[in-house]
């Protein structure tokens, strides 16, 4: 994490607010700050999408490309994750700064995603054992507010519902075989998200759990307990995480938390997805709001 | 990636021949009759054995054995952080964990590929709760751990493992960390998976399929780590996690027990 | 008074009350007292009637430099206002891996600190018994000879000879008989010990 | 020229531009919280995000520390998703480095650096897309970003490529312009002294030319410098609005 020098006084200030479920900036534990999500911002990419929760801002670009199947795997396509820490955000993250962290958030994005529920990897299969789509989802961080482990899930879940793969017909000749792409932009595939997992990262401050910590209460916090949740509130991805340990009637409360937030999460990022799909429209502002 | 340039390296693309196998990736079920196929129950873990002390020039050391999963742990320091930009106030743990090259189906690289890395992450979380770091300040203690023989839960008895060196080493410690893997397979839940009956993520098509790594400090009911793979469901998980913690409290005295004789052997 | 006892870490020894006290090895928590070693568990009654629990492992105990620890170091590198040395020992107990230390020309000695030139306290090679001053930076552990025990323990001449204190900024040494200047350290009976 | 037109007969341009026009350019000032100053600027489908830190203690090795001024540090790196094939690292490759020694050596040249001795400024650029003219673009936008800082600087550096087509000079090309072979001309000016900080050409081009290239890439960057000018003047009013409301 990026590096916040607390007081006591001031952790003491935090602590004793979240006993009384009244966080510093008036939350209570278990409710998210204000986010916003915009798709298609990087006309380049097969799908992109930008999250802001507060002031964590990031960019996630997917890229579609064909590829050999993993010889493990010959009849699904792969999807590879790699997190880029903007020195944007921080001048910590100059140069290689960043990768510590970013290794752990795309790690944690793999295991979340690492089961053949979440994605269907098959509909990305094109010629089996030969060829097949690889997704290069990519995510940079532009800015780091707090919980940079859920925004980045929701992005990627954002980009995956905006990822517009070309149509590719396979033309078989005796022995060879001859891929077509569809340059038509309305013949596309789209990628079924409706089981993809949301990240909920529950931070034990105290005695007390809160998700989407900010920066402040993350430097308050010991241990942390990372979730993959999808829709139907099944888990995909547990983690503990930070430097203390936590006992297990805390870890099964956290997990109970974690399920409900993430049913809701994953059912409002749906539905703000699609609403934004229908008044298409609207002018992307990106940036330049 | 840096490449690796001190080693005459082999063809560059070799196939595993294990994707051969005619039924290579279906391995049929895992519990026939109750059983599973190394004939254990469900719920019973494998034979342990537990060795400190074999790597001399170590200032601790251990060995765990269970049946066919081998892992050695060497304990150094607390010594100086040489590089300046790794430099706390507080102690540090180092954990270099690596698969041996010749230790699993695949062949392993020489170097850390991501998700030794990603072991190696995961041990130093489980036992950074347990180490007492204000007891050496400024300095470090590193933790080699080699898989040499990976017949599944390997994570699980590293982390056994390097609790066993660091006692052994002398480091103080709140408690001893106990590790405990378990894979869920629909309304099973097989403890102590090995190999072929450890989670992967692409073969395995459905909800309640997957596993937990799970690591306990006994004595003062604290988890440590905790790890899950696969789609779950809630009740599952959370009926995984029981059983983990309850094969850690089994697992507890043995570790205790080898560590009491090995003081007394000595003496 | 020494017990049988063995434990090993997060061992609860027994109940904190008034008369006990836990000691090296030993945390408490939640009103009990746990082991953090593995090792034999020793009761010791200090001054006030209190017994002090402790865990004594057999393997040498693992140190690192704290603030007040005697070192014994060796110089490796003098300059105009500072010497580094790495630390070979803490007290009594070796260290596998020398530790870096700074001795900074105003750490040298107690009185007329602005006076001293470094060149004519050590060299290079010279063992040095010191005192942590404090933890210092990330590069080194800062030291200092500022009292008369401390100094120079055993050094060379330039023709490598041993040499021996002959007062307590010179040495002499024994084959050329030539004299060289070092901050010598007043070496007590009880650091002798030591090194035997 | 190979396949494709650059420039057709009427006059225009791939992107239907003519030869003297700029892309839509559209750029936002402190985008972000957290740094010091930060900017962002579009300039057609180049979408470029700057971040100004400092003056602060010089980080790392004291002894890049300059005892007479401060010292610039400059990062560029793009999006691995920026570009049109995937690009594996986001910098560090020689291109990056490249670019960002000609990032410092912009801004050393147009920020006051005598008063902040033994200091550090740092600028951070990401190119979040990139479709030709990265230089220009990164260029203007950390422009913005070190206004956005109220770092004090001798003027706007103001960046704009040309290229040289069947004898027309065009100007702000883009990747598929950039990409044709044809000469390509970067200058970062000064737009009120008319000083040239930077400049540098690829590929051939007649000596007679230059001068013509030159001359419309100079006009690009007094026409961007406008542009910037009012993005910057709108931005302070907007902010001091906001101030006096809030008093």
């Amino acid at each position: 994490m990026t590096d916040i020098i607390y007081s006591e006084a001031e952790k003491t200030y935090i602590l004793h607010g979240i006993q009384e479920n009244y966080r510093e900036d008036g939350r209570g534990c278990e409710d998210y700050r204000h986010m916003e999500i915009e798709t298609g911002v990087v006309s380049n990419t097969t799908g992109s999408a930008r999250v802001r929760l507060a002031n964590t801002d990031l960019l996630v670009g997917i890229k579609a490309e064909l590829g050999s199947p993993s010889p493990d795997n010959p009849n699904c396509g792969c999807i590879e994750f790699f997190v880029d820490c903007s020195a944007n955000a921080t001048p910590q993250f100059e140069g290689r700064g960043g990768e510590e962290l970013a290794t752990e958030i795309s790690n944690v994005l793999t295991r979340a995603y690492s089961n053949s529920t979440s994605l269907d990897l098959k509909s990305l299969c094109i010629i089996p054992k030969q060829q097949c789509w690889i997704l290069y989802i990519d995510v940079l961080f532009l800015e780091c507010g707090g919980n940079l482990f859920d925004a980045a899930s929701v992005g990627v879940k954002a980009a995956l519902f905006n990822t517009k793969i070309p149509n590719v017909t396979v033309n078989q000749d005796e022995d060879d075989m001859e891929i077509e792409l569809s340059d038509d932009p309305f013949d596309v595939q789209r990628i079924d998200i409706k089981s993809a997992p949301c990240i909920v990262t529950l931070s034990k401050i105290g005695h007390h759990h809160v998700v989407d910590a900010s920066q402040k209460e993350e430097a308050c916090c010991l241990a942390r307990l990372m979730m993959g949740v999808t829709a139907d509130s099944t888990i995909t991805a547990l983690k503990k995480e930070g430097w203390g340990s936590l006992n297990p009637e805390s870890i099964f409360e956290m997990m109970e938390s974690g399920k409900n937030v993430g049913k809701v999460l994953n059912a409002s990022l749906l539905s703000l997805l699609e609403d934004e799909e229908k008044g298409s429209k609207r002018k992307t502002v990106g940036f330049l709001k | 990636m840096p490449v690796d340039s001190k080693r005459i390296c082999g063809p560059e693309i070799t196939k595993n021949p294990y994707n051969f196998l005619i039924n290579g990736n279906e391995k049929g079920e895992l519990i026939i009759n109750g059983k599973r196929r190394d004939g254990r129950k469900p719920d019973q873990a494998r034979p342990l054995f537990l060795r400190p002390g074999l790597i001399s020039q170590a200032k601790g050391s251990a060995y765990i054995e269970q049946n066919h999963t081998k892992v050695i742990c060497a304990v150094y320091g607390p010594r100086e952080v040489i590089r300046k930009e790794d430099f706390s106030m507080k102690g540090q743990i180092t954990c270099e964990f690596k698969f041996a090259t010749f230790s699993c189906k695949k062949k392993r690289g020489h170097q850390q590929d991501s998700e030794e890395k990603d072991y190696s992450v995961q041990l130093l979380e489980a036992l950074e709760p347990a180490v007492q770091l204000d007891k050496f300040p400024k300095s470090q203690v590193n933790l080699y751990l080699t898989v040499l023989q990976n017949d599944g839960s390997a994570l699980a008895a590293s982390i056994t493992c390097a609790s066993l060196a660091l006692a052994h080493a002398g480091i103080e410690m709140f408690d001893l960390v106990v590790g405990s893997s378990v894979r869920i397979h629909g309304n099973e839940i097989l403890v102590d998976p090995c190999e072929e009956e450890e989670f992967h993520s692409n073969t395995n098509i459905g909800v309640d399929e997957g596993g937990v790594v799970l690591g306990l400090m006994p004595s003062i009911n604290q988890i440590s780590a905790l790890t899950s793979k696969g789609e779950l469901n809630f009740d599952t998980t959370s009926q995984a996690v029981k059983t983990c913690i309850q094969n850690c409290q089994k697992v507890y005295p043995v570790l205790q027990n080898c560590l009491v004789n090995s003081l007394k052997e000595k003496d | 008074m020494a017990t049988s006892t063995i434990c090993v870490p997060g061992q609860r020894i027994l109940r904190t009350d008034d008369d006990h006290i836990s000691g090296n090895g030993t945390y408490t928590r939640n009103g009990y007292i746990y082991s953090t070693l593995v090792g034999y568990v020793f009761t010791q009654t200090n001054d006030d009637g209190k017994t002090i629990v402790e865990v004594r492992s057999s393997k040498t105990q693992n140190v690192v430099p704290s603030e007040d620890d005697i070192v014994t170091a060796r110089v490796t590198n003098v300059n105009a206002r500072f010497c580094k040395c790495s630390i070979l020992s803490i007290g009594k107990t070796k260290l596998q891996e020398p530790f870096r230390g700074t001795l900074r020309k105003e750490d040298v000695r107690a009185t007329e600190k602005d006076k001293v030139e470094m060149y004519k306290c050590f060299r290079p090679g010279d063992i040095i018994a010191a005192q942590v001053l404090s933890l210092g930076d990330a590069q080194s552990y800062l030291l200092s000879t500022s009292e008369n025990e401390l100094g120079v323990v055993i050094a060379t001449s330039e023709t490598g000879g041993t040499m021996v204190p002959i007062s307590w900024c010179k040495m002499q040494c024994t084959k050329t008989l030539s004299e060289e200047f070092r901050k010598v350290a007043k070496v007590q009976p009880q650091f002798i010990e030591y090194s035997s | 020229m190979a396949g494709l037109e650059l420039l057709s007969d009427q006059g225009f341009r791939i992107d239907g531009r003519r030869p003297n026009e700029l892309r839509k350019i559209q750029c936002r000032l402190g985008v972000f919280k957290q740094s010091d100053g930060s900017a962002y600027i579009e300039q057609g489908n180049t979408k470029v995000l700057a971040a100004v830190y400092g003056p602060h203690e010089v980080r790392g090795s004291r002894s890049k520390m300059l005892h007479d001024k401060v010292l610039v540090n400059c990062q560029y790196s793009m999006a691995t998703f920026s570009t049109g094939e995937r690009k594996k690292r986001p910098r560090g490759d020689r291109k990056s480095t490249e670019m960002t020694m000609h990032l410092k050596q912009t801004f050393d040249a147009v920020i006051l650096t005598s008063l902040y001795p033994r200091s550090q400024i740092d600028i951070y650029v990401e190119v979040l897309q990139s479709d030709g003219g990265n230089y220009c673009a990164s260029v203007n936008a950390a422009t913005l970003a070190l206004i956005d800082a109220g770092i004090p600087l001798k003027d706007y550096v103001c960046a704009c490529s040309a290229g040289f087509v069947n004898d027309t000079s065009i100007v702000d090309i883009s990747y598929l312009e950039e990409s044709g072979g044809g000469p390509e001309l970067i200058v970062a000016t000064l737009p009120k002294s008319e000083q040239i900080v930077f400049l540098e050409m690829n590929s051939r081009l007649h000596e007679d030319n230059l001068s013509k290239v030159l001359d419309v890439a100079s006009k690009g960057c007094k026409d961007i410098y406008e542009i910037l000018d009012r993005a910057v003047r709108e931005h302070v009013s907007k902010v001091s609005h906001s101030l006096a409301t809030t008093d």
